[in-house]
Formats: structure tokens, sequence, C-alpha cells
């Protein structure tokens, strides 16, 4: 809930700020509005470079006006100005003739626009001189702080330069526009970027602690540990899948998913695929892998070629087991269905990311009657596989498989890592429930990423 | 040195952005929205390779003359008139490379392929999952043993919630409904989501430090 | 193969066809079904039902096309009902596409009301509804954080004229009637968040009775709210509206679909109630024969 | 088998010209050609028709749908890739005769010289095709995989598991306000602190049992055994109701293709 309203106040200053670009929509006929009396001004004005960002940022922050929600109750908005040299209408008199212009005289003008950043700065020091106010954004009612960003592009003049000396002041305003009550004014102020998040230091502490647990897992099991992993059912049944389907003289059919390279879950199914392809080349079954995302076919026939010639078969391998078919998912799930009703794959797997389309696989391989084995990590799936197939790695699972399927002592040392990891959560959970339950926030603050 | 250059690659790029993250500074965020550029543009001539490959196939099914080798013609002919449409276009008075003008989609055949070819065979089979949601739930739901059942009596009380016809039970099954999707489900899923997220996170460590390679073929 | 044995392995184009007949039968005949209300919807058909003639009600029409099929049917119940009883509708959209919306919501409204109709035994007559008259429709206006406070101070602020530019003063439903405190409740029909607006700068602000309209995934969210005498009632998704068009004794759009859901689910539950029925049947029988 | 095909065959082209006669001579618009209309509908009804075919068993109707629906898509998402992200990104960074060629405003920078190299790496990408230097085609797909692995690491650290984590701490001191409700009622939407407690306690240890049932490396035997069990309860529980959920949604959408039908192309109902 409090993520959501946060989301409307983000939404509502974004508005607000494209309202001050534009402003004009004047006060309207207010005849019938009865008159207000004037607000209490904001108190305890602050402004400061806002934290743990890339710069050009002040933040604000106030004491609401006694009238907003209390008192009158006539306050309806904050008006936030920012003083503003006549300078930066130089600025934006280059922007202007900049978009319009053309070759050398564009470069000329980017030329001068850019000593015009240059000289912001200066151009602020000459406060309370050769400037004025000017309304930058709104805050409702009930908001106590705004975050000035200005405007991103280098030549606006709403540019907020680093470095440079901001003044601010904050008007309650009424539903009658004309009536408001100033703030104090706050200043000089500077905005700078930070190189290190401090609100990240818990993720910083979670990578340091689990980058050393998963190395020392990795060398302890390297230097030849003994592990024990338990026996998960869907690992078991790619053995034997790929047996039948040899000796039922019927291809395997492998599908990835609509993952992109980018998403870990394909990546862990292109290593799947991986020990798939190689023991089918070792048993000469036929492999069809038809492919979503042309990088991920790209990446696949990586996989499956250097697997045939790891099981000594270079000369199986043809470039067309995997196969690009389309970039839309419904035409894909089209395809992939005839290609199972047609070739009558002895087994299907379906590993790595699933959208809506998972149903309709699973259901048409059945129909098939083929093995079915899927795993997927897109949580809102996993029912329908689950329903469907015969097998399911259910979302972390399917990141063990490769380490199952190769049995290499390194990758189950880092199965090791993740349990351990597993461990503390609980332990963290448990602690966390009695912090909560005796309201000791310290501990619970430990845990919060605030940027 | 095949091998090896692309691992560096991996892990440079990969701790690169694990830093990347606790450093807002302006010149880390710059560097950070170029490399994501950079990955839809390599996308893009990647998919030039998925195109050919599509090409490919297709061309090799045609050429054998089994049976069926008909379809592959179709497809050929929807991809090539697609991509005339896509490439072509009337602007100013002429015929040329376009795609958008100023009214919009400069030539109206691309629109017209969309909308009745794409997305009436979209939503169609979109709508199968209707048919296929109610054939697994007749072939799976089954109280074949406890887990089967469990899956069975949630999926049942679920599927009942504005059943009107049961008279004082609907509102007991209603609440459960909503009890179960919002108690247990969130209970599930944060485990499972935990999980993954370990899961994930120890997967991008492995290829980070160039213990998984299996997406470069070698386990 | 014995009966239950056929009933486990039934070939499931049976299924499909099956579900196919009873979905095109049930869309293509217009039959009634009975709809369970639950409590939180009641409260809003009970609000309404018991104001008095003239009394008026606000309705906020914040949806886009793309929530149409769950939001319009409730639009459509709620203003019905506001019209048949006598009562006065201030409607204003503050989602971009929301004037169409609404638009269409009055025309339909208008036509259906010339027509004489019963309703829970009461017969009521056929009328002219008429603009400025028994509605007002304010129209659209950027920044609905803004217009929702605004609003709480004079309805003249942020809307000065109508939708159609006739001046609010000039508008005869309109005399006297200067912000919140003259209107009986607000039923906010949202798609997003414009809701957590009325909640946070409308309720919570100005303490006016508030109703929800929503979209079945939003519904879970906003039973906090329900709890805390934040909002009356709740209507969430088709069968929210179904609900309502049943308490009004008026079925329409959400009934309709929702008749269409009754008996899909139940062809579904059907199947896998034979399924087990085979299963258990078929196993006993093994299980005597093995004997 | 050969004779029935091609009978099946006319009578579908029959239906469709038929069709096509019906919708365009009830056809009203005065933007297009009245037999153009015609055809749309028909064609779009043909193809519906087409792939709802596919439930029956596959069959040539089915295969044409297909076949067509691969290549029009396919060139689709190429031509709008193309737009989009070589006319519309890159072209404006890296060259000014190619921006005035395509119309799109030149946009020059000092750092644009990096744009190049996305193209360098899409060009060893496309070495694949040759015999030879396909090992090149690696280098940028180590630069994708090391690049995301290095971004999802940190992301997916945070979302999926601290913040899954701390949500998780919940107070769960039992606080009997509200007992009576529920034990009188026996109601679970009944509202108070006691419903509230738990229902936190409920989340608490499905999560706990949940996360044990992943366990790999202890094996799941005595306590242990017994909450991992508890654990694959909860989630099937949670997969049943699901699907259950899921199901209104799928129901919408075979609706929306009766109304296609029923109402756009055979005008059944207005």
């Amino acid at each position: 809930m409090k993520c959501k309203s946060l989301v409307i106040l983000l939404f509502v200053c974004g508005f607000f700020a494209l309202a001050a670009a534009e402003e004009g929509s004047g006060p309207p006929d207010s005849t019938h509005v009865d008159s207000i009396p004037p607000p209490t001004p904001v108190s305890m004005l602050t402004a400061r470079d806002s934290e743990n960002d890339h710069g050009h940022s002040v933040t604000l922050m106030w004491e609401l006006s006694t009238d907003d929600g209390a008192g009158q109750n006539s306050v309806l908005s904050y008006e936030i100005f920012r003083w503003v040299p006549f300078f930066m209408d130089t600025l934006q008199s280059i922007r202007d003739s900049l978009a319009g212009a053309e070759g050398t005289i564009a470069e000329q003008l980017r030329k001068r626009r850019d000593q015009a950043i240059a000289m912001i700065p200066g151009a602020h020091k000459s406060y309370p001189e050769q400037g004025g106010w000017r309304k930058i954004g709104t805050a409702l009612s009930g908001q106590s702080s705004y975050e000035d960003v200005g405007v991103k592009d280098r030549g606006s003049p709403d540019y907020m330069a680093d470095h440079t000396d901001y003044y601010y002041l904050v008007d309650a305003v009424t539903a009658d526009p004309a009536i408001r009550a100033p703030s104090e004014i706050v200043g000089p102020v500077q905005s700078f970027g930070q190189f290190f998040n401090t609100g990240r230091i818990p993720v910083f502490v979670a990578v340091l602690v689990f980058g050393l647990l998963t190395i020392l897992f990795v060398t302890r099991a390297r230097r030849g540990a003994e592990l024990y992993v338990r026996p998960l059912a869907g690992i078991e049944a790619v053995d034997d899948a790929i047996g039948r389907a040899t000796e039922m003289g019927k291809p395997i059919l492998y599908v990835l998913g609509l993952g992109s390279a980018a998403d870990i879950g394909t990546i862990a199914s292109f290593t799947i695929l991986g020990r798939v392809a190689k023991r089918v080349a070792e048993y000469q079954t036929k492999l069809i892998v038809p492919c979503y995302d042309p990088i991920v076919m790209t990446v696949a026939q990586e996989t499956v070629k250097a697997a045939f010639l790891d099981a000594g078969r270079p000369d199986d391998y043809y470039e067309d087991i995997v196969y690009f078919v389309t970039q839309s998912q419904f035409a894909y799930v089209a395809a992939v269905n005839g290609t199972m009703l047609r070739e009558l794959p002895a087994t299907n797997m379906y590993m790595g990311v699933f959208f809506a389309e998972s149903l309709i696989l699973a259901e048409t391989g059945a129909l098939a009657g083929s093995i079915q084995i899927a795993g997927t990590d897109q949580v809102a799936q996993l029912p329908f596989f689950i329903v469907a197939c015969d097998y399911t790695l259910i979302g972390e699972e399917l990141y063990a498989a490769s380490a199952y399927l190769g049995r290499e002592p390194i990758l189950l040392g880092s199965l090791k890592a993740q349990d351990y990891a597993k461990a503390a959560v609980i332990i963290l959970a448990a602690l966390g429930l009695l912090a909560a339950s005796l309201n000791w926030t310290a501990f619970i603050n430990l845990f919060s990423v605030t940027s | 040195m095949r091998r090896q250059i692309p691992l560096a690659l991996v892990f440079i790029f990969g701790v690169f952005m694990i830093f990347q993250y606790f450093v807002p500074h302006e010149s880390s965020e710059w560097i950070y929205e170029f490399l994501l550029d950079w990955i839809y543009i390599i996308g893009i001539f990647a998919l030039a390779l998925g195109i050919w490959s599509l090409i490919r196939v297709s061309v090799a099914k045609i050429k054998t003359r089994k049976s069926g080798w008909g379809y592959p013609v179709i497809t050929m002919a929807g991809l090539f008139l697609m991509i005339l449409f896509g490439f072509t276009g009337y602007r100013d008075g002429s015929w040329g490379f376009h795609f958008m003008t100023a009214e919009g989609l400069s030539n109206p055949m691309f629109r017209n392929f969309f909308d009745y070819i794409m997305i009436p065979i979209q939503s169609t089979m979109f709508a199968l999952l209707a048919f296929f949601i109610a054939s697994a739930a007749y072939r799976a739901f089954r109280a074949r043993n406890v887990l089967a059942s469990l899956l069975l009596v949630a999926a049942l009380v679920v599927m009942l919630r504005f059943n009107p016809y049961l008279g004082p039970f609907g509102t007991i099954i209603a609440d459960t409904a909503s009890w179960l999707l919002n108690v247990p489900n969130l209970a599930a899923k944060r485990a499972i989501i935990i999980g993954i997220g370990l899961g994930m996170v120890g997967t991008a460590l492995k290829i980070i430090l160039g213990i998984e390679r299996g997406y470069m073929g070698k386990g | 193969m014995n009966i239950f044995d056929r009933m486990m392995s039934l070939d499931r184009r049976w299924v499909f066809l099956f579900l196919a007949v009873v979905c095109v039968i049930t869309y293509i005949v217009d039959f009634q079904i009975p709809i369970r209300v639950e409590s939180e919807v009641r409260t809003i058909h009970e609000f309404i039902d018991t104001l008095k003639p003239d009394e008026i009600v606000f309705i906020a029409i914040d949806y886009d096309p793309n929530a149409l099929a769950e939001l319009h049917p409730m639009c459509y119940a709620v203003m019905e009902h506001c019209f048949r009883k006598n009562l006065k509708v201030i409607i204003t959209a503050l989602s971009q596409n929301g004037p169409g919306m609404a638009e269409q919501a009055i025309l339909d409204i208008s036509d259906s009301l010339k027509l004489d109709r019963e309703y829970n035994g009461i017969l009521y007559e056929g009328r002219e509804i008429r603009k400025g008259v028994d509605y007002a429709f304010l129209g659209y206006k950027p920044y609905f954080a803004l217009v929702i406070l605004g609003m709480g101070q004079n309805f003249r602020l942020p809307f000065p004229t109508d939708y159609y530019g006739t001046p609010l003063d000039s508008i005869p439903m309109m005399q006297g009637v200067q912000n919140y405190d003259q209107v009986a409740c607000v039923v906010d029909l949202s798609a997003g968040n414009i809701t957590d607006a009325w909640i946070a700068y409308g309720q919570g602000r100005f303490y006016f009775p508030l109703a929800l309209g929503l979209t079945g995934v939003m519904g879970a969210d906003y039973y906090p709210y329900l709890n805390s005498k934040q909002i009356f009632g709740l209507m969430a998704g088709l069968y929210g509206a179904a609900q309502y068009e049943e308490l009004a004794d008026n079925p329409g759009l959400a009934k309709d679909g929702m008749r269409i859901q009754v008996y899909a689910h139940l062809v579904i539950i059907f199947f896998i109630l034979i399924g087990n029925i085979g299963y258990f049947m078929s196993r006993s029988e093994k299980k005597r024969q093995g004997r | 088998m050969r004779r029935t095909t091609i009978i099946a065959m006319a009578v579908v082209l029959g239906l469709f010209i038929l069709s096509w006669i019906l919708r365009s001579a009830s056809y009203v618009t005065v933007q297009e050609h009245y037999l153009i209309g015609g055809l749309k509908v028909t064609f779009s009804a043909f193809l519906t028709l087409a792939i709802l075919s596919f439930l029956y068993k596959d069959n040539p109707f089915y295969k044409f749908a297909e076949h067509l629906f691969v290549g029009v898509s396919a060139a689709f998402w190429m031509s709008m890739g193309f737009w989009t992200t070589i006319v519309g990104n890159l072209v404006p960074r890296i060259s000014q005769s190619l921006s005035e060629f395509f119309q799109v405003p030149y946009q020059p920078g000092s750092y644009n010289f990096v744009y190049f190299i996305p193209v360098i790496l899409g060009i060893m990408l496309l070495m694949r095709l040759s015999r030879n230097r396909g090992w090149l085609a690696r280098w940028p797909l180590a630069f994708i995989v090391g690049t995301t692995a290095g971004l999802n690491f940190v992301r997916y650290l945070r979302s999926d598991f601290m913040e899954q984590v701390s949500a998780t701490f919940v107070p769960l001191f039992v606080d009997w306000k509200g007992v009576g409700y529920f034990i009188s009622h026996f109601s679970l939407s009944a509202s108070g602190q006691f419903v509230a407690i738990v229902a936190n306690w409920v989340i608490f240890l499905g999560v706990i049992c949940g996360i044990i049932y992943f366990f790999f490396s202890k094996e799941h035997k005595g306590v242990f055994g017994a909450a991992s069990r508890v654990g694959i309860w909860v989630l099937m529980i949670t997969f049943g109701a699901s699907f259950g959920y899921t199901v209104m949604g799928r129901i919408s959408l075979l609706v929306g293709r009766i109304t296609f039908l029923f109402r756009d192309w055979l005008g059944w109902i207005s």
C-alpha cells in the first residue's frame, strides 16, 4: 500500500513538473467561491543535495503549514520556487535556434551551448541580482518534501548543473491561487553526484557474503570433499527419457522458452541443453530445438555443436538441429504445436522462461503422447506445468539441474552455498519475526534497501 | 585463446555491472545506458541470423518435395510480402524506402496484415487456452495421492468461488477461496521466489566466475 | 473396458466440444442465473436505494477502454439505479479517455430510461432525463489529485464550466451545490491509481462516503479500506458488477458474462468429477477382482 | 482419402466465397470498398476457425494458418526492429548522410563513437555464417551474457532475496481481539487482529517449510523431512488455487472470440 501511494505521488509530481513547464491555465472564474483567509506558511524549510544519486538533484523538506489538514484546512498544495538567473534565458535562445539549424551553424551553436552550460555556476553567483523566482513544481497537501531534479536535457533552461548555488522558497497555496503564503528563502545549496550508494549497503554485504560462500564451497569441492545431493525426480527422468526416445526411434523436442539470452533462466536452460545434447549425440537420437529469440538460437547452436564435439560425434551435428521460428509468442507456439503433432517426439522438454503459452504447449504434448519434463522460474506458469507435465522442476530446481546433470563437484559445491544461504534465510526470518513482535526496528532496518 | 577471451569478457562485463549498481555517479549511469543500447543493437544483427535460419530450413523442406512441402512456401510468401510491406512505403508522392510518415504507416498493407492475419490468429491461439485448461483439469485432477488431492481440492474451491448454486456453503467457499489466494499463496510464492532468487544469483555468479560455461558448450 | 474406465479416459475432444457448446449456448441464449451477493456490494446498493429523491450521487468514471469490459457494467448499473430512483448525478472523468466512456454511458442510459420497467416489484415509469436537470457531466481535467482536492473546496474551481461549456452556475441542478458536502456519496469506478487519490485526497480529507468499483485483479488490494471504514462498499470485476445488477434487479452485461463464466466453470468441474468417480470406482473394482 | 480432402477444400472454399459475398453485401462504410471490407472480416473468421480446428486434429487449414502466421510475424518483428532500433537509435548517432537518407534527425555527440562497438560486435555475430571465423561470434555472446549476468546478480539479490526475506518480518504474537467473531461465524474473512495473526503464522511457517523443501544437500528425513513435506503441500495448494483462479480469465478470452464469430462475422447478435 505504502509503495502504491508512493507511486502516485511520483506520478503526480511528474505531472506537476510538466504543468510547471506549461503553466498558463490560470485561475478559473472564482466569483462564486467564498473568499479564503490567508494560510500560515510552511516552517523549517531545508534544502540539501539528494543522497545516493548521480547529482543534478536537490531535496527540499519542510513542516506542513498549520492550515494543511488542520486549522482552517485551506492549504491544497505547495508550490516550489527556485531562483533562476536571467542567464538561463540565453540557454533557451540557443536551444531555440539550434532546433532549426543545420550543418556548420548547428556545430557553432552547439559549441556556444556547451560554453554557456559551463557558465551556469557563475551566473548563479549573482544572487539575488539579475534573476528571478521560477515555479518549478508542486507538492500536494500533506506532502512535506520535494525533490527538484530539473530537466535532463543539458540545453534546457531548467537543467540543473552540479556545484551551483541554488536558492528555494515554498508557497502554501489555497484553492484560490491568489491566496498563498511564501516561506523563508533557503540557500545556497549545491548538488553533486556520489560515488557510492550508501542506501544499498545491505545489498553490498549480501553480495560479499554470497560470493565468499560460493567461492569457499567451490574450492572445497575442488579439493575433493564428498557432497550429498538429494535425488530430484525430474532430473532422473531426463536420462530415462533420452533412452526411451532412442528405443522408440523418435526425436526429443527441447524448448528453450520465450526468454532472451539475458534471462538467467534461459542461461540455466543452455547448460541443461548442453548435457541433453551430449547424451543425445552419444545415443544418436534426433534432437529438435525450435527457438523464439535469435540470440538464444545462436547460443543454443554453439551449445549443441560443442556438445556433439564433446561426445566425439562432430560429424553428426548439422546446423538445423537448432532453428529459428519467429519472435512472436503465439506464432512460435503454433509452430511448435505443429511440430509436436507431426514429429511425435518421445520426449518434450520445456526449460527456461515461459508465459501464457506454457499450457498450450504442455497439453498438445500430452496429446501427442510424449513424456514431458518442464522447468521454469516463472511462478505464474508453474501450476500449468505441474498439472500438464509428467515432471516439473520448480523454480530453483531449474538452476540446480545443470549441477545435477553434470555431477561435477564444483557445480555441486555451489549448490551447497545456496543451501547455506537458505539456512541463513530461515534463521533471519525467525529473528526478524522476534524483532517485529518486540518492535526491535534496528534489526529490521538492517535489511531495508533505501534506494 | 578462442575460449579464454570470451570468458574474460564475461568476467569483465559481469564485474563491471555489479559495481555499477553501487555507483550512482553520472559517468557510471552513462556507461550503463550505453551497454543496454548495445544489447538491442546486437539483437537486430542476431535477428538477421534468425531470419536466415528460417529461410534455410524452409527452403530445405521445399527442395525435398516430401509431403507437405507446400506449407513452407506459404511461410516464405508471408515473410517476403510482409518484408516488402515493412520496408517500402509511399511518401511525398513517391514509393521508396519508408516506414512511418506523419499520417502513420507509409504502407497500409503492413497494418492490414497485422490486423487481419496476425491479430485473429494470435487471439485465437490465446483463446485455445480455455479449452486446454479444461482438458488439463480433467486429465490431471485425480485424487491419486495426497499431493494430487490437495491440488484438486484447492482448484475446486477456487473455481466454485462465485458459483450461485451452493446455498449456504457459497459464502464459506468464497471466503476460503479468497483466503487460499491471499495467505498460503503468498507463503508459497515467497518461498519459491526466494529459492529462484538464490538460484539466479548463484548461477549468475558462476557465469561471471567462469565456472558455469554450459552456454558456450563447455560443461 | 467398463464404464468407469471409459469415464477415466474420455477423449479430450469431448471436453472441448462440451465446453464450446456450453459457452456458445450461454452466450446466445439469454436466460437468468442467480448471483450470490456479498455484503460489500450490498452496502453500496442499500446506500443508494435509501437516498431520497433529488439527493446527489457523484459518479467518477475514471477508466479507459481497456478496462471497459469490467467497469462499464458497473457504471450502467449504478447510473440507471440512480436515475430510476430520481436521484441527481454529477459525473466526472479523470482519466484521459474517460469522457468517451462517460458520454457513451449517459447516452445508453437515457435511452433505457425512456422505457417503463419493473424492478424488484416496483414499476418505474419511463422518463426523459435531461442534461443539467438530472445530471451534470463536468468532464475531464488533467492532474487528477489536484482536481479531487480542488472539488473539495468548490466544484467550480477545477470545472468552471461543464463538459459542454455551460457555466456551472447556469446549470439548474448545480444551484447551491458547492462541494462534496452537498453530495450524498461518491462512487469511483477506476482501473488504476486514481482510486488511491480518491481515498487519500478525497475521502481522507473531506470525509464523504466513498464506494469503489475496481477491476477483478485490483480487488484484493482494497479490502483493507473496507475494514478501516474508509470506503463503505466495493465492487470488484465482472462478479462485483453482476452482484449490483442482481440487487437492482436489472440484469445487464455483467450478468450475461457471469452466466457464461458460471457454466463454463461448471463444465470443467463436471469433467473433474467424472474423472475422479471413474478413477475411484475402477480402482475399487480392481481391488475386488484382485481379491 | 485424397478425394475427401478435395471435397473438404471445395466446401470450405465455397463457404468462404459465400461468406465474402454476404459480408460484403451487408458492409456499410464509406472508407473502403465493400468487397475489401467483406474480405477482411471473412478472412479473419477463416483464420480463427482454422486455428480452432486444431482442437479436433491437425489439418491442412491449421497448417496453412500456422505457416502463414510464422512468416508474417517473423517479418513483422524484423521490420519493427529495423526501423525502431537501427534507424531510430543507431543511425542518428553514427552517420549524418544515413540520417538524411532515412529522414531522421541527426544527433551528433562526443561519445557517439561508442555506437560503432555494437555494430562491430553485431558483424562478429554474423561471422557465424563463415566456416573459419565462426568462433568470433562468441565475443558478442560473451558480452551479452556477462553484462546481463552482472546486471541480474545484484538486482535479483535485492528483489527476490533481500526484499522477500525482510517482507517475512511480521509480528506473530496472538492478539485475542476478534477471536469471538472468528469462532462464532467460522469466517476467514472476519476482520480483526486474530485472523491477521493466524494469516501471519501460516505465511511464516509456509515460507520456512517451502524453503526447506528446496534444500538440495540435506536428506529429507525426520523433522526436516516433515517440514519439507508440509512445504510441498503448501506449494500444491497454491498451484491448485492459482490454476482455478486463471480459469475465469481464459474463458473471457474464449468469449472474446465467440463474440467475434457470432457478432462481427455472422451478425447474429447485435
